[in-house]
């Protein structure tokens, strides 16, 4: 590490541990600019992450939520590492594995809990799930149960950006199993086209549900198959890693260069869904390895001691805050209330005056 | 696309090359290569992307080339466009026309001949219109652009060569036609005819001949498939007694057994015979014209049908 | 598998993880990666491979981790499997199988939750099947894997969880299903209830309460969707005078409202009330349990319509 | 030219005018083997071809021919320098523009018109039209009407040559519009995973309909958008060089080295189909140019002359017979039977019996 820390917020230089490797175009540089209040943040924001799919893990053995439920610890530093890098003018979307992306756009944890126990505060008013979370308001569009489906649609998102001339991208979020969709391809030859701000990241967790990425892509070089997009693969277990990789894709895009492919190399924690236990095709050292040693969340707490920022009991103290809040959360959540009976005919349709839906059999409930 | 900056139209060939049957001939001059934008062949790719800019707010017109290639991109029709307003509880809606030809053309064979009419029309979170006229087109399409609900709809490449009369009112700048609306095209007294589409021609023809046998069929033109304009086929029913729907896409599932069921839930007691349905056979389409003529139903199995109504 | 080198199985985690829901254990230790063929999340790529292997007359049979990703490939079902004995005149055939979990799971959400059984249903070239029991399931897939013919085989993931009692009949070798042929599961005089799939438990469990009330209640159980065994239905509805179909899936164009149509066109003179459809309410599939419960044909609901057709 | 012809039919050595582009693989010789034989079978073939289109033509014209109809004239060369490499154990597969690859595989033109025309004489019975040729017994799978569809189709006719172990390949063909098509890149990484024995044929014949290759693609070096797979890209107006090129994927193939992407640059003379005057989107210099400088029917006939191994007259005494069996093909077609009113209720389903269709209305057919 160079560069030693300051006082107060003074910026801090951070050398990167992994180069960034590039495909059709220059690596940014390995040294990173933070500064003790961004690096506080990013840690108490991963640590909360982590806890939320704890939690979530809990409340799924002890049938709290049901049906799928597919959680992120171990990739925290992505979402942490890229929102550090955009505004809420930017657009994110990403797959069914979205807890932590939409508490990275200003979600809160009630809303989270709530959607997954199904109560009617819940983020989609009990009426997603774990799939299926999104905030307009950041330009968060979910959540989506469709492999595949979210590329093009984050294209599409990108596409909105540029016919409105704004000075935004959007950050497509989709797996290594994901990447072999054709969608991808039909989206990354449009999008480049027609220059479109997109930046298509691949969060390469090595795994699609039971595949590994030796055994569903003949090329795993994922931040080299735009083929004519050029890419970049980066650090994804290194949130400053991230951060610095996607200011970079974020500038490509903007500056009118067209779209960007950015590999994220991370790890999934859990099984694939609540229903794996993810442990038949991986060894359980493979798993303990990289926990040990590539881990986001430590990998922000020996920096904040490194440098001084906090000291081992600053950091106890916000985890045990955090972890009041998760409890918080979860108690809010149960103690909501499940959906009143008309949401099931609400939001079928935008502006559904006059319009009704058939019931069961042939009574018609209004829509509303 | 006058009247709103964020509609603007894209498929393949819609643009320089004036579209495929020239129905968005003129557009790219008039309002520009963003706004009338070409894409490559590939229908999951460009839907998906349509469905994205909705999302973000604008109102994509996307054109297939014909509805059968939209089978690549149904997911995105279905799971993308139509869910997520509900999966969201409104958090983010796709506001936006999926626009082609729809079933059976000349001379295409069994891949370019179905018609998607049932399966569409079957799909909450979506509207589903099927135009007849010149004035339906007009109107109706004008309604879908409009709504901000994802809207399939359904043209036929045999109405693009067919001309219809049109009022003054339905040239002015203001004409929208109502979405769920059916209207009746003919009024009668014997039995109902329900068509969409094409069909409501053959169904005014099988009318005609009707009347000059005494017979008085009244002919529904459904315009709207979904949401189902219940109410006037129910109306209809009551009066006449008698229903055939026609239609020319498939049997099993199809457009006329939901009309038929319709009327037994509402009309049961008005029947004074057993509803029926006039579909294609239930084959894929050969080329062959004279096999082509025969899988599609014909003005005279429409005369036909109404008179076992009227038991004759 | 053992009697036809032909037969391999191709899908999603079909091999080494053992099946999304373990449909396919064991199977790849039994005959080797080459005939249980783990695939990329590409069902649009995998499908038109699996339908190109059939036209050179292996027997693929391709697993869909849900039907609902079947959307993406629902093109080469329909376009490249279902119509091309028809466009190539017996040229080319496409022999397999179709198959994975239809219609709601538990908690899974709008995008997971679709019943694709009334599209399918309308495609001619295809056959398709939605087994309810064990009995059916074996059967029927042997059957399937054995017709030469595309062959569309929606399951039920809630039924992978139950367990019903089977003879040894079922279990003896050469035991196989008819295609296309309904079973009374449940004789009865009173009313006939027709469905497929998980509901036909929901219908027995409506019989029984039925009976307790002194109403005899018919279950007939379709098995085969296309072809559909019109004469056991109007066989049934001849005796009883009444029907109500029972499904999951969507209103619009669904199986019920073909089921009703038969009825109609085959026992319109015996019915002593008007046809009914049970299905799913007309909204995506919301997550919540008190809605997802809300969303779909209960027992209760099954009973109420029964009542309604004896004027109770 | 290298080396001078002998008599009889000793082969000959032809020096190709344009070099094979290759990616990830070495190029195959510059210098062909052929012979006098083979060279005359050529011409007449491609000549054959290219009359059968302009009598299509002429019969569209004259409504015969009804629906869409898609003409092959300029691209002879692939079907002919393609055959002259394979047996009838590798399978083709092609799109809607068909009526030549299928005579390629020992169809006959009484069988194309009959079937154009719609008559029960047809290769597909008057049931398929101008898109649907199909020939189980050369291994002939059409003949596709949906663009893209037939790249995984091949896929899987290899698939099933390696389940057979059969020492065979597949040629999927496809245009430069269907080559953005998603599921290729899904066909790709299969094909690739599994080693499958087939040659992704990219007939780039510049124009996607209306579309150039320009508009349509970011890249338009197909034969390099295989990514991992290796790929080479062939003069595709000679037929020498698509005989060399596919020769060589086909060894790759067969070899067990997976898949192959051969692009093979050809030109288009009719519009897209009929409906298509083909001349709002290219210049007529553009046609006339290609048909002046690299007609592929006119570059055999130099070899004929040139290598003195038949003369003017000759030729034109071929073509005078060749043109006559046009003729009674056209005659043949016109005088055939238009299919017999059942033959709707035929094929619809394999083993039919006890089967009936519905037909439009209540009344049901047996199917036959
Ligand atoms: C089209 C489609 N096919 C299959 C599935 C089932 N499925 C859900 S997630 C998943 C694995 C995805 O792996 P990857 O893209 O690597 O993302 P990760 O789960 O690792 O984040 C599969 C097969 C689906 N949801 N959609
Ligand atoms: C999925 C699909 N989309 C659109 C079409 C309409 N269409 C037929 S051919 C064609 C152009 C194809 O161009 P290319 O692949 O270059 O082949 P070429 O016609 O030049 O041989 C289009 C758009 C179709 N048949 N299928
Ligand atoms: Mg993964
Ligand atoms: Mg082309």
């Amino acid at each position: 590490f160079a560069a030693a820390a300051a006082g107060d917020d003074a910026p801090i230089e951070i050398e990167l541990m992994r180069p960034f490797v590039t495909h059709k175009c220059d690596p940014p540089s390995q040294t990173v600019t933070t500064s003790p209040s961004e690096l506080r943040q990013m840690y108490r924001d991963m640590y909360l992450m982590r806890r939320l799919e704890i939690a979530s893990d809990v409340l799924y053995k002890s049938k709290f939520i049901r049906g799928f439920c597919h959680l992120y610890d171990g990739q925290e530093a992505i979402c942490v590492g890229m929102e550090a890098a955009l505004t809420y003018d930017d657009c994110i979307i990403t797959s069914y594995r979205d807890h932590c992306t939409y508490l990275g756009r200003g979600g809160s944890i009630e809303k989270v809990f709530a959607e997954l126990l199904g109560r009617e505060t819940g983020c989609a008013l009990g009426k997603g799930g774990s799939m299926h979370m999104y905030m307009k308001e950041t330009n968060f569009y979910g959540g989506n149960g469709i492999v595949g489906a979210q590329q093009p649609l984050g294209a599409g998102l990108a596409f909105a950006q540029k016919y409105r001339g704004m000075p935004n991208c959007t950050m497509t979020l989709y797996g290594d199993g994901a990447a072999n969709q054709g969608q991808l391809s039909e989206a990354m030859n449009m999008a480049a086209l027609w220059d479109l701000p997109v930046v298509f990241v691949c969060e390469n967790n090595h795994y699609g549900m039971g595949t590994s990425v030796e055994r569903s892509s003949k090329s795993g070089a994922y931040y080299t198959r735009g083929d004519y997009v050029p890419g970049m693969k980066a650090d994804g277990m290194d949130a400053l890693a991230v951060k610095q990789a996607v200011a970079y894709a974020k500038e490509h895009c903007v500056s009118g260069k067209g779209p960007f492919v950015l590999e994220l190399d991370t790890y999934r924690y859990h099984g694939h869904s609540m229903s794996d236990p993810g442990s038949t095709y991986r060894t359980r050292d493979e798993v303990s390895g990289v926990r040990q040693e590539r881990d986001p969340v430590d990998r922000i707490r020996k920096l904040l001691l490194e440098y001084s920022i906090a000291e081992e009991k600053d950091i106890k103290t916000w985890e045990k805050e955090i972890r009041k809040q998760i409890d918080a959360g979860v108690e809010f959540a149960k103690s909501s209330s499940v959906p009143a009976d008309e949401a099931l005919y609400q939001h079928v349709l935008v502006d559904p005056s006059g319009i009704e839906a058939r019931t069961v059999s042939a009574d018609f409930a209004p829509l509303r | 696309m006058e009247r709103d900056q964020n509609v603007f139209v894209l498929g393949e060939e819609v643009g320089a090359y004036h579209g495929a049957y020239k129905i968005t001939k003129g557009l790219i001059d008039r309002f520009g290569e963003d706004r009338v934008r070409d894409t490559p062949i590939t229908e999951a790719g460009f839907t998906g992307i349509s469905v994205g800019a909705a999302m973000h707010g604008l109102r994509p017109v996307v054109e297939f080339m014909t509805w059968n290639f939209a089978m690549q991109a149904i997911d995105h029709i279905v799971n993308s466009a139509a869910k997520i307003n509900y999966m969201s509880a409104g958090e983010i809606t796709a506001p936006m026309v999926f626009r082609g030809p729809n079933g059976a053309a000349a001379g295409v064979g069994a891949q370019h001949s179905q018609c998607f009419a049932a399966w569409y029309m079957s799909v909450p979170g979506l509207k589903v219109m099927a135009p007849y006229s010149a004035e339906d087109a007009r109107g109706l399409l004008k309604a879908a652009i409009r709504d901000p609900n994802p809207v399939v709809f359904l043209e036929n490449e045999m109405l693009y060569g067919e001309s219809f009369p049109v009022s003054a009112e339905v040239l002015s700048e203001d004409f929208v036609l109502p979405i769920g609306q059916a209207k009746v095209e003919r009024a009668g007294t014997d039995v109902t005819l329900v068509s969409f589409s094409k069909m409501v021609g053959s169904c005014l023809k099988a009318a005609e001949a009707l009347a000059a046998e005494g017979i008085s069929a009244e002919v529904l033109n459904l315009r709207t498939l979904r949401p189902l304009d219940r109410a006037s086929i129910a109306a209809s029913v009551r009066k006449t007694g008698r229903l055939v729907s026609v239609e020319e896409g498939w049997p099993h599932c199809g457009v006329g057994s939901e009309i038929v069921s319709v009327a037994v839930e509402e009309t049961f007691d008005y029947l004074d015979a057993p509803p029926e349905r006039i579909t294609g056979v239930d084959v894929p389409m050969p080329y062959a014209e004279n096999l082509e003529r025969a899988a599609l139903p014909g003005v005279a199995d429409i005369i036909a049908a109404a008179k076992r109504q009227m038991g004759q």
